[in-house]
């Protein structure tokens, strides 16, 4: 498959927008909030992203036309170019990131729509739309970014924009410290993406040998050029590994950050303190899934390094089923929402790293529909109840919430994977690629055995969440609140307003459509829709080893997909028992009964403790230790030579009554002492003087003696 | 050259002589009263020096370097340097104008015994002979002596006048002894006899005999490092500085040190002849420099950690001058051409800015009666342009660009540097962190004048007198001289060579 | 071999010196006009600006006409001045220094604006900016003619005389107009950094020695020179002088150089005297302090130690690599732990001129553009920086970090624009910090690569200490204690928002700087990693 | 009995040499310490005197010890001079008690 490059001036527009946005409300939102009302500021926020929407449209049917294998390119300015390092700020739109910028694009306008009517009532308008367009900026300049250093501009970009959005209502101190760690947090994924960044750059930019250091032809660091650079540089060894591993395995660890997985997930939960929206937009459809993004993007490095893919595939499937297993005990319901989608992220990077890349990315789609349909359905519940997150003060809402509850049961089907809605078919497929793929480490079934657990617990915690939240009788709404002007004065939860759920039904139906593109060739005798239109990017896929083809893996295949339906099943039927009317006693029953598992489980295994009490204390004390260091020894040290300056003029007895000031903080009194006892020299008596002169004499014609014994 | 062909070229010092007989005489005879006795004894005195300068400038060159039978011995650097002496005690002369610190009715006395005093540094810094080296440090001394005792309004002026009469005469004593060593070593008096001697001598080869050398050397070097204030012959000078009336403690700092470094370099050459033209190859006097250079690194580092605890200016400025003389040894040990050059580029800025100083004390001390650094506080505020001109003064004690201190400093390591040998290295080195330390201190008085605000209701510092006058003008050049210092490069090309 | 003269970089250097010699006049007409001290005061701000401003305009001609590809030293003016050693007043700018030019004029104008009373409190009379102002106008005048000729100076003995220049007045800035430590920090400050020279004097007087016969610039003969061109080009000879104090003379000089200059950097353990200036410091002052003199030290190693010295500094490479990660990842650590606002700023410039060693040290083009560039954002970054710490000192009169609580309620644009300078600070991509931080570590991974691992862990560590800090005095409950603080006044706006702009300029368009020192540096570099093996050809 | 020669001399100088050190060192009287440096400087000219007559540089010799004679007065005249003054003062010539000026 020959690529070609379309040039194109299209592509800047699509991230430009938010941006203008983010600027237009940032600079003067505070002002034309107080001029025009919040009516302006919505204007500007919700309008620009839906502008770069209808482009990323536009750019995507120019794509479209062009045969496959075109990448459009948009160069816009050389941004950093020193010596033969030279980058471009520059975008290009390839069938990934046309999926990827549909589903931003389209997904991030609807939330902001959404979040019209989810924030009307918070002062800081203006602030909360410019941040949103600010995300959606870094959002669209990491998914369309042609290079890695400008891919990189936007991954953190995004971190950024989930810093300060989780952190929004910064007046409750906890938001900010959540806000934070992921900002910490994502930054030690971003640490490892920087040296996978300098061992990529290293070993594109040539290599040592006895005649001295080559530097690359046609040095590029664009994604389009770095397949076959990369190829030429694949011999390159670092620390026993090869280049494709290093640059694999460190993206990863980026990936791992920005993705939630373990060990880096312990932000996300916490970033649950943010608005709602921000929690659909950010920490469910668009940003979490950025890392699963750069392995796919990557893929031609991982499909070149087993133990790479081995790491990535086994990663998220202990991901996806530790997470679900900690989402089965969570009350907040944003908190399950949140393990939930820690642990369907940890299926995407089954997916891409069993080599499977577009059923990654294709799960990648479907979860942004079903999660941000979840995420702004527990919104629209979070309001009806007026701030309430906690799930066992809920019930009942069904039946006045109803658009609500059904969108919400839409998107749990489509979850838990039953064969009707889009996420059996993406799940399913990453679970099959998994077993089949022969190209790991390890084999096939053991990333798929995690998976399918994990799938089985997915049905059921979320089916728990939904039968708590709509079923049994209806919640009393307790007076209380966050007090964030959010004054409704009726007392019973009702229906929101069409912006909201107007949104909720577009999303439900997204969830359920998105299928169609993945319908399986076991269904239609044809490869999937999305799997042909990604191929092209994915062409280091191909050659990828399987344990099973032709007729005995269209059977296993079948028999896999009942298994998983089964589960699925099994797990609802649980809920169903458990949880259905929320009376049944067996919960609390079975929590008393095994009082340990339920604490470990409950306080989510304690990682986030173990984390305090190893990385971050270990972390403070050297910063403690560095300044104690820093104060008493390297700077005494300074005082040190000052003192024995000092103690040398004492020896002379020349000491005064009082200590000069400055130079002495740790030895002055102790010098003084001494040199009391030492400065009777110049006491201003004459013999004595003399005495010093005659001693003075002798010594130098000693000294001299010594001297011509020496030299001659 | 014979005695009467001689006499043109010491015409400057028998102007000095001149002079000063006739402010004798005329103190004896006239006894004036008033205006003239203020005015216009000083005025005859600075008379006197500046026909002694002149004859200076104009004395005719001589291709015989040796007057008197070898008595005298006049070089350029000898001629530069009883410029600095006239110069010095001309600016003495000026300082003391109005100064407290002189009994009114004798002043003239006072100004008898400072030309006398500037004869002295003349002959000494020009002798080239044993007997008229004894002669002239006793000049130069008795006149210190009786100088330095002269403020009788306190004890302390006695005090020092003792204590410098009785140090001194010490070390004349040890040195006296230590020229008839020399004298019975080598059978000569005249510096060009004894290097002769020296050179062809087999006294160094028996033990006995080096030891004596040895003693003899280290007995003379007690002498002139008394004059210059090297340690471990320094502990009379802070005590006097702080004693004498400060007039005649700035000339103190400078004359009598820069006829003991002029007397100090040229028995170096005179004894090893080879030290004035190519130091490296002097190997005979390895001891005699590495003596220096030991005397060199302790002076400097005894001076200034001692003037770190100082709390009396004047005796601050005391210990600095101890440390200064460790810095020009710097000069006298790295020899050649360009060491002389050093320590004569060295005097003339060390000339401008101690007594510079001085001045400023002395400016100070008229109006505040103390030398304390605590009348210091807020004297940038009080007397800015007072302050200013001592700022400039420290930082060029310091050696700070851009003033003439630095050139000074970069003359001095410069020459060292260019020998090149380990030792030259280290005494650099040794030199420059010094003056690191030496910041230390300048420094107090910084802040004192700038940082620190005076405490209390301080008397008002009077600008209205010949001390502050001579201080803002001799900031001056002090800075003028650190921004553009050919004049400095001349000296220093002058004054390089000593027969 | 330089036909055109051009006196503009002269103009620019000592023209601030005009505006010292007519604040003197000024004082000493007082007393004639019968001015009032408030007329003197505004007298002596108005002859700052107005002496300060031309050099930002001299400097933006220079930056206009500065030919970046030609490369090379340009405006050059040049001319005898001491013919006894051979020294010549011989100023010009390359690509190196001209950035340096460049933020010098920036920053001392942003300097003297921030030094003016506008929007403090009126009955704040112990104000810095209200005490003593002629001299302090004075003072700050003379370190920027010192600033300036430190840079534009290309010869030794005029760019010593300038170093040193820079000192004093900046211990006079400290000790009289600084905080209740002033006095300790500025001896502290002025001790250190002699200590430094004095090794640099001895240095560059060896050098002066060791270099061979060559002509002044009007023809005349010269045994030595003082030229840095010139010694540059004699750069070899050096390796076969005497040894000193029985040591290789090259290495001997380099480590007085490099000490002298590292101190500067301050790289440790010679940054200790950092924390203590800045801490004390009047605000106007830390900026000039962060801003530029901090790049005086690698300035100076890259004018000094690099061309002249190419051997000894092929020697010390690992060092300074080394160097270079300690600052980064040990300030960065210090930093964590500080209770001052001021002080924890003072840690980061420490940790951030670490990333200048280890880009030098490289020789790679990207490690050699990053560090000058990382020098420049430095420059633009930590001004602003202590500029914010100024802002909430002059309001609350305390810089604790754990006093506040919640400011950004009442002080939303004081609070966007520090979290833009903290953003900057702590790397984030689209800014310009992280253009030289990334340059840097990318330049120097193919060299050192456990080393530049270790100093890339910095940025986790960087980010820490600026989100604690953003959190600690920005977010949670609004401190009622400050409920009264009133956001950004004009005077500060002015100051900050330049420095902003640029920052976010810098960091999307980077390359109006870089091309400017992108030949110059890389000509630099190039024989070394040509020695080191590092490329081969062009 | 030999004839006395110039060791003789010589060492009756350096005795002398010895006790005038000795004497400046020890003794707290001024007047004490003055007549230690006549000895001082005494023991110097008989050196001098005998290495003119021993060693044939007899004219040299001669002079340079009467120079040391007559200054030797003068100094001790001055001395005088200023422990006069002292005593006025103090009362006393005790040099234990002259420590106004230390440090």
């Amino acid at each position: 498959m020959e690529s070609r490059v379309l040039p194109t001036n299209l592509l800047a527009f699509i991230p430009l927008f938010p941006l203008v946005g983010a600027a237009i409300n940032g600079l003067f939102g505070a002002h034309l909030q107080r001029a025009f009302g919040k009516k302006a500021i919505g204007l500007v926020g919700v309008a620009l992203p839906w502008a770069a929407f209808v482009f990323a449209v536009l750019a995507v049917a120019q794509l479209w036309r062009e045969p496959e294998g075109t990448t459009l390119v948009h160069r816009v300015y050389g941004w950093i170019g020193v010596g033969f390092l030279s980058v471009e700020v520059a975008f290009a739109l390839d069938r990934l990131s046309a999926m990827m910028v549909l589903v931003v694009t389209f997904v991030g306008s609807l939330i902001h729509v959404y979040s019209l009517g989810y924030m009307a009532e918070d002062k800081a308008f203006w602030r909360f739309f410019s941040y949103l367009n600010l995300f959606l900026f870094a959002m669209l300049v990491l998914v369309l970014a042609d290079n890695v250093l400008l891919m990189f501009v936007g991954w953190e970009g995004v971190g950024l924009c989930s810093y300060l959005l989780i952190g929004f209502w910064y007046e409750d101190l906890a938001n900010a410290r959540a806000g934070a760690k992921a900002f910490v947090v994502n930054r030690i994924g971003d640490f490892g993406f920087l040296v996978g960044f300098f061992i990529l750059f290293w070993g594109l930019g040539g290599a040592f040998t006895e005649t001295g250091y080559h530097i690359g032809s046609g040095y590029s660091l664009a994604f389009r050029d770095l397949p076959a650079l990369v190829a030429t540089a694949g011999d390159k060894t670092l620390w026993g590994l090869d280049l494709f591993t290093w640059v694999g395995i460190l993206f990863f660890v980026g990936a791992t950050g920005k993705s939630a997985q373990i060990p880096l997930y312990v932000w996300l939960p916490d970033a649950m303190a943010g608005p709602t929206p921000v929690s659909a937009l950010i920490h469910a459809a668009t940003m979490v899934t950025a890392g699963v993004f750069l392995v796919a993007r990557m893929n031609f490095l991982y499909a070149h390094s087993p133990l790479a893919m081995t790491i990535v595939a086994m990663v998220g499937a202990a991901t996806a089923l530790f997470a679900a297993t900690i989402g089965v005990f969570q009350y907040d319901i944003k908190k399950v929402l949140a393990y939930s989608t820690v642990s369907q992220l940890g299926y995407m990077f089954v997916g891409v790293g069993v080599g499977a890349f577009w059923a990654g990315a294709y799960h990648l789609l479907t979860h942004a529909f079903f999660k941000a349909a979840l995420f702004l359905g527990a919104g629209s519940v979070i309001l009806a109840m007026h701030h309430e997150q906690d799930m066992r003060k809920m019930g009942g809402l069904g039946k006045v919430m109803p658009v609500t509850r059904w969108t919400y049961w839409l998107a749990c089907v489509a979850i838990s994977g039953f064969p009707i809605a889009s996420g059996f078919f993406s799940k399913d497929e990453i679970l099959w690629q998994a077993f089949n793929t022969n190209a790991l480490l390890v084999p096939g079934w053991l990333p798929w055995l995690l998976g399918f657990a994990a799938a089985g617990l997915t049905s059921f915690y979320m089916w728990r969440s939904y039968f708590m939240t709509f079923t049994g009788p209806l919640a009393k709404i307790e007076g209380h609140g966050h007090g964030r002007g959010h004054g409704h004065q009726d007392a019973a939860p009702r229906e929101q307003p069409a912006v909201i759920t107007g949104v909720l039904v577009v999303l439900a139906a997204g969830a359920v459509l998105a299928s169609l593109i993945g319908l399986p060739m076991l269904w239609t005798g044809h490869a999937p829709w999305l799997e042909h239109f990604l191929a092209p990017t994915f062409a280091a896929a191909e050659g990828l080893p399987k344990t099973f083809t032709g007729h005995e893996a269209h059977r296993l295949e079948w028999l896999l997909m009942l298994a998983s339906t089964a589960v699925a099943t099994i797990g609802l039927g649980l809920a169903w028992w458990l949880y259905r009317g929320r009376d049944n006693p067996v919960p609390a029953q079975l929590a008393a009964r095994f009082p340990g598992t339920h604490r470990v489980v409950f306080n989510k295994y304690f990682v986030d403790e173990a984390y305090q009490r190893s990385f971050v204390w270990g972390f403070m004390s050297t910063s403690r230790l560095s300044a104690w260091f820093d104060q008493h020894i390297l700077d005494a040290l300074v005082n040190l030579v000052a003192a024995l300056t000092r103690l040398f003029a004492a020896l002379d007895g020349l000491i005064d009554a009082y200590v000069v000031d400055g130079m002495v903080n740790t030895v002055g009194n102790g010098v003084r002492a001494s040199g009391r006892g030492l400065r009777q020299l110049q006491t201003g008596r004459i013999p004595q003087y003399l005495a010093v002169v005659v001693a003075g004499a002798v010594m130098l014609v000693v000294l001299a003696r010594f001297i011509v014994d020496v030299y001659t | 050259m014979p005695t009467l062909e001689s006499l043109p070229h010491v015409l400057p010092e028998v102007a000095l002589a001149v002079t000063a007989a006739a402010l004798f005489v005329l103190e004896a005879l006239w006894q004036p009263r008033g205006r003239a006795r203020r005015v216009g004894f000083p005025l005859l005195a600075l008379g006197g020096l500046l026909a002694a300068l002149l004859f200076l400038v104009a004395s005719p060159s001589s291709a015989e370097p040796r007057f008197f039978g070898g008595l005298l011995t006049q070089d350029p650097f000898s001629t530069f340097v009883r410029g600095v002496a006239i110069v010095a005690t001309a600016l003495a002369v000026g300082l003391a104008l109005g100064s407290p610190s002189l009994p009114s009715n004798r002043r003239v006395e006072y100004h008898g015994l400072l030309v006398l005093l500037a004869l002295g540094m003349c002959l000494l810094s020009s002798a080239g002979h044993l007997l008229m080296i004894y002669v002239a440090i006793e000049i130069v001394s008795l006149t210190s002596y009786l100088l330095a005792g002269f403020d009788d309004r306190g004890g302390r002026s006695a005090e020092a006048g003792l204590k410098y009469v009785l140090f001194g005469g010490v070390a004349s004593g040890v040195m006296l002894f230590g020229f008839s060593l020399l004298f019975g070593l080598f059978g000569d008096l005249s510096l060009s006899g004894l290097g002769q001697a020296l050179a062809h001598s087999t006294t160094l080869s028996t033990g006995a005999g080096r030891w004596a050398t040895l003693l003899a050397l280290v007995f003379v070097l007690a002498g002139l490092g008394f004059k210059i204030a090297a340690v471990p012959f320094h502990m009379w000078c802070p005590d006097v500085y702080e004693g004498a009336p400060t007039p005649f403690t700035a000339l103190l700092s400078v004359g009598p040190k820069a006829a003991g470094f002029a007397v100090l370099l040229r028995f170096g050459t005179g004894l090893w002849p080879e030290l004035a033209t190519d130091a490296a190859a002097a190997t005979s006097a390895l001891p005699w420099l590495l003596l220096l250079g030991v005397m060199s690194t302790v002076t400097m580092t005894v001076g200034n950690l001692a003037a770190i605890w100082q709390d009396n200016l004047k005796r601050l400025l005391a210990y600095s001058s101890i440390a200064h003389a460790g810095y020009m040894l710097m000069g006298v040990v790295a020899g050649g051409r360009e060491g002389p050059g050093a320590v004569a580029v060295y005097l003339a800025v060390y000339l401008i800015m101690n007594i510079g100083a001085f001045a400023v004390v002395s400016a100070v001390d008229r109006s505040a009666h103390s030398e304390d650094i605590g009348v210091y506080h807020g004297l940038g505020r009080r007397a800015p342009l007072l302050a200013l001109a001592m700022a400039v003064f420290l930082l060029s004690l310091t050696g700070l660009p851009p003033t003439a201190g630095f050139v000074g400093k970069l003359y001095l390591f410069a020459s060292l540097i260019h020998h090149g040998g380990f030792w030259y290295v280290l005494l650099a080195v040794v030199g420059v962190l010094n003056s690191v330390v030496s910041l230390y201190f300048y420094a107090r008085v910084l802040r004192a004048m700038f940082l620190e605000s005076a405490a209390g209701e301080p008397a008002p510092v009077s600008l209205a007198n010949s001390a502050a006058a001579l201080a803002v003008v001799l900031a001056v050049p002090t800075l003028a001289l650190g921004i553009f210092w050919q004049p400095l490069a001349a000296i220093a090309n002058f004054s390089g060579s000593l027969f | 071999m330089i036909e055109t003269q051009t006196t503009l970089l002269t103009w620019m250097t000592f023209t601030p010196l005009i505006g010292v010699a007519a604040i003197g006049l000024l004082l000493m007409a007082r007393p004639l006009l019968g001015l009032s001290q408030r007329a003197v005061d505004h007298g002596a701000r108005l002859l700052a600006l107005l002496t300060t401003l031309p050099s930002l305009a001299l400097s933006y001609v220079m930056w206009r006409d500065f030919d970046g590809a030609a490369g090379g030293v340009q405006f050059v003016h040049h001319t005898p001045w001491i013919r006894a050693f051979n020294i010549e007043y011989f100023m010009g700018v390359d690509g190196l220094s001209v950035t340096m030019v460049m933020l010098t004029a920036l920053i001392s104008s942003v300097a003297v604006i921030a030094s003016m009373p506008w929007g403090i409190a009126r009955d704040d009379s112990h104000h810095f900016s209200r005490r003593q102002v002629p001299g302090y106008m004075a003072l700050l005048l003379l370190l920027e003619t010192g600033m300036f000729g430190v840079f534009c100076a290309l010869d030794f003995f005029l760019f010593y005389v300038l170093w040193e220049l820079v000192l004093l007045p900046m211990y006079f800035l400290i000790g009289i107009w600084g905080g209740p430590r002033r006095e300790y920090a500025a001896i502290k400050f002025f001790l250190y950094t002699l200590a430094g020279s004095v090794l640099m004097l001895l240095g560059m007087i060896a050098l002066y020695y060791a270099s061979e016969p060559t002509t002044l610039v009007d023809g005349t003969a010269a045994a030595h020179t003082f030229n840095m061109l010139k010694l540059a080009e004699q750069a070899n000879r050096f390796e076969l002088m005497a040894p000193i104090l029985g040591l290789p003379f090259t290495k001997v000089v380099w480590v007085g150089m490099f000490i002298a200059f590292a101190i500067k950097v301050p790289m440790f353990p010679f940054h200790t005297w950092l924390p203590d200036a800045h801490v004390e410091a009047p605000t106007p002052i830390s900026v000039l302090l962060a801003g530029v003199l901090l790049k005086m030290g690698p300035y100076g190693m890259l004018r000094v130690n690099y061309p002249i010295l190419p051997e000894a500094t092929l020697w010390a490479q690992w060092g300074v690599a080394i160097f270079g990660a300690i600052n980064i990842v040990y300030a960065a650590f210090v930093c964590m732990a500080q209770k001052d606002l001021k002080k924890l700023i003072a840690y980061s410039s420490v940790s951030h001129m670490g990333f200048v060693l280890l880009g030098m040290a490289a020789f790679t083009p990207q490690g050699i553009s990053g560090a000058v560039y990382q020098m420049w954002n430095h420059g633009i970054i930590s001004p602003a920086l202590f500029l914010i710490a100024g802002v909430i000192y002059d309001r609350a009169h305390h810089r604790e970090i754990e006093g506040f609580g919640g400011l950004s309620k009442n002080l939303p644009e004081y609070t966007a624009i520090t979290g833009l300078a903290f953003m900057a600070s702590l790397g984030l991509p689209g800014l310009n910090g992280f253009i030289s931080e990334a340059l840097v570590l990318v330049g120097a991974f193919p060299v050192f690569k456990v080393i530049t691992i270790v100093s890339a862990s910095g940025v986790i560590i960087t980010a820490a200490y600026y989100l604690l800090t953003m959190q600690r005095v920005f977010l949670g409950k609004l401190n009622e204690k400050y409920a009264a603080l009133r956001d950004l006044n004009w005077r500060e706006r002015l100051t900050l928002y330049p420095l902003v702009a640029l920052m976010v300029v810098l960091g999307f368009y980077p390359m109006p700087i870089l091309d400017l020192m992108n030949p110059t540096l890389h000509s630099l570099v190039l024989p070394f990693a040509q020695r080191t093996g590092l490329v081969t050809g062009p | 009995m030999a004839q006395v020669g110039l060791q003789h001399f010589l060492v009756v100088a350096a005795l002398l040499f010895a006790l005038g050190i000795v004497c400046v060192v020890t003794r707290r009287n001024a007047v004490a310490v003055l007549i230690g440096i006549e000895l001082l400087l005494n023991a110097a000219g008989i050196n001098v005197v005998a290495f003119a007559r021993y060693g044939g540089n007899l004219l040299a010799g001669s002079a340079f010890a009467l120079f040391i004679i007559a200054l030797a007065a003068a100094e001790a005249v001055v001395g005088l001079a200023l422990i006069f003054a002292i005593h006025r003062r103090l009362r006393s010539v005790d040099l234990e008690q002259t420590e106004t000026l230390k440090g």
